[in-house]
């Protein structure tokens, strides 16, 4: 029932110069990593992209900002990333950093239909600034706005070709409410299968919520591999 | 005191602050130590912000899956009787304060208990990541950092100097000479490990400590 | 025309404002009839308030499950290709303009495509369920009821007399009589049903109808 | 990890005079059938409670409202019972209307604390009377509060022993948000897994939000049974 792209430089070939994006992803976990190789591949500029970090310099929306299309970027963190440091301190890039929270339920709001919602988070920070304070029940809280996105770039485990997705363990982070406050929205998927095959109530993300499925292969780039024994960090 | 030690007493420390039964979220870096200490007389469920209850230890080689992470990116495990949640509903969780304890660490705290933790001016800004929500969600909030910077200046201030993560959040701070409660009427010396008197506490710190009933000598 | 006729003619004529691969919302009553004619050739998925995407027939005695019921309060069943998700989550669906279309009943219609469809001054209240989130959300908000009340009132009126769902939310007004869109500029009377003429329209009508190019004579 | 009760008598046991409660359900579909008997049982009064409807006349809340335990009543629809509207009439029952997707929301809301939010639901009508109106991107919103309570009594099918659940189907409806909105939240399940049998990748509600569990059978009355064949509706 939804469109099944025979590639990923189709699925992305409405992506136009200046269009907003949200991409899913916590780290390298969860990121849209061949939508991200096309948009790179198919070089659009001026892009603003939502996502809760840039990547890193070699992979994931690192290689969209290498590239010099990102204009704006607003997330929570990007400290994985040296060129980001460079754009950042020569101008080339604007930022809007989000505390993490705060980003992921004005994502949530966006998909949600809500414009606006008072959180704690940032009260009393230059996060605030600007914003209208107010109390309720004695504490106080921001009024934050939502956001949505002409296009939304996910990536699911499994969909069936209805579009529902189902996310694999904390690969869902930002995918689910990206899905929902993307005005189209893409889903990159490790494996499409036969409507009625996946579980009803076990659903991540409702058909209703995704445009167009492509399925791909993932590398899945490990950032920070830590075991358990032999690894370089003394917990576990 | 080494670096290692200094770090494992902090993190032994912080263990005694977490009940059984608690749900807990610690930070990237000291914090995440704290795990390696839960005591094996207590069931406590680490939450991490990026969608998952129930952290388990680091993986073994075979077991290591690249869709499974902490917030500090690191390839994690999940304990049975772990859940899976998105973005959205993992700070609803924090800020819906259904979390017991947050243990998070710190540059600078203040006489009110306002925290910094996210940024130093002149320096790029890497953002705050889940720390302005988590110092608003969680019932406790626990700092732990060294008791002074590296060029011996406070850490513990009358006011932060230092752009705030948050206003008046933090509950208590650990470091490697003492605790520390945050009160109503003010901060609280409340215990001096085992290598420090009271006198050097008070003299490594910048806000004013009330002292009342304090135990020295804690291990 | 009998009761079953006007009602099935209205339904038949709402299905053909369902596109192929359109989610739609169809409310208590009258609307839910119009399950009964969507074409064999449209894919065409039906959202529940009460959290489902996907509504099925009504079951066979066997397949009943207490636990699966539509917003009508009805045991229903599901298609392949459905989710079931909470209150919040499908409201977010509803509010967030998702929803391709809600054919919902009405009780009065204004010239700027209010609508009052949940109360009647002096009866009980029984409250507005999903009502006043449903006109707000769906991208294509349509409206079928009878052209006239019982007394032979209009109910498509200068102006709503009962107490508002929504305001300036209607899109489309389908009766056993005719179809009428609400445009920026007024109410725009498209297609008159055989039976009626363009003036028994607007005789029966209390807000005045552009009327320029309609259909006449539709069945 | 979390208290079995041995009864629902025991599960209600810290529910008081004059307590706020969140029961879950849509009709009769997802109430936790038992601890609303308990609830009847102990006699419990001046209740405030929030719930989409209030049960029929025999079953459900219906029972409480009958008892006349039930001095509040916060919901969307409350057309199916007949001493409701007595007790209306009578003035013996204060009750707030609330639209159903604004109550989902406040309930969301107060779980996720987040103390207030925009909507478009009643904008206009007398739901948004002496609520404030603001403008965003050219159209209207009221400003809604959310609602937490003192106990949440919800019903879902599955638990384990640390407290995760999952619902059945349209049983879940209100019930994950009330679970999260409750300070205090008890879960009657039809059954009691253990720990680790259940799926992290599927849990509906996750652990923290639960505070009791109770193990009970489910009568499931049904409200309106339509059949396909022999059915009194046409449609289908």
């Amino acid at each position: 029932m939804k469109p099944i792209y025979s590639s990923a430089k189709e699925a992305v070939a409405n992506i136009q110069d200046g269009a907003t994006l949200m991409v899913g992803g916590f780290g390298l976990v969860g990121i849209p990593e061949q939508l991200i190789l096309a948009l790179v591949e198919k070089n659009v500029k001026e892009l603003t992209v939502i996502s809760n970090n840039c990547g890193v310099d070699e992979w994931g929306l690192g290689l969209l900002l290498k590239n010099k299309q990102i204009k704006k970027m607003i997330g929570s963190y990007v400290g994985e990333n040296k060129e980001f440091e460079r754009q950042v301190l020569s101008g080339e890039i604007e930022v809007e950093l989000t505390p993490q929270g705060t980003l992921a339920e004005k994502i949530r709001a966006g998909g949600a239909g809500i414009p606006a919602f008072f959180t704690p988070a940032g009260v009393g920070t230059i996060v605030a600034e600007g914003k209208e304070i107010r109390e309720f029940g004695g504490k106080e809280y921001v009024l934050e706005e939502s956001l949505r996105a002409d296009f939304a770039l996910v990536r699911a485990a499994k969909a069936d070709k209805f579009g529902n997705l189902i996310y694999n363990k904390t690969a869902q982070n930002f995918n689910p409410m990206m899905a929902a406050a993307g005005r189209f929205t893409i889903a990159e998927v490790e494996e499409i299968v036969e409507t009625g095959d996946l579980d009803p109530a076990m659903i991540h993300t409702p058909s209703i919520y995704v445009q167009g499925l492509l399925q791909a292969d993932q590398e899945k780039r490990i950032e920070r591999l830590t075991l358990s024994s032999g690894g370089s960090n003394p917990a576990g | 005191m080494g670096e290692v030690n200094v770090r494992e007493r902090i993190a032994r420390r912080a263990e005694k602050e977490i009940e059984d039964g608690d749900y807990v979220n610690l930070g990237i870096g000291m914090p995440t130590l704290v795990a390696n200490y839960i005591s094996a007389n207590k069931t406590v469920v680490l939450q991490s912000e990026n969608g998952l209850l129930g952290i388990g230890p680091y993986p073994t080689k075979d077991k290591v899956d690249p869709d499974l992470i902490n917030a500090g990116k690191e390839t994690v495990t999940s304990i049975p009787g772990s859940a899976y949640f998105n973005s959205a509903e993992s700070f609803a969780m924090i800020r819906g304060e259904h979390v017991d304890v947050a243990i998070l660490g710190g540059m600078e705290v203040s006489e009110k208990g306002d925290l910094a933790n996210w940024m130093i001016p002149g320096k790029m800004i890497k953002g705050m990541g889940g720390a302005m929500d988590l110092v608003h969600g969680a019932k406790k909030i626990i700092i732990i950092m060294d008791h002074v910077a590296k060029d011996g200046s406070a850490k513990i201030k009358k006011e932060c100097s230092l752009p705030l993560t948050g206003k008046g959040v933090v509950h208590k701070i650990i470091t490697e000479r003492a605790l520390i409660d945050v009160t109503p009427t003010g901060l609280e010396l409340k215990e001096v490990f085992d290598g420090f008197t009271i006198q050097d506490i008070i003299d490594s710190t910048e806000a004013t400590l009330i002292v009342k009933d304090v135990i020295e000598g804690v291990n």
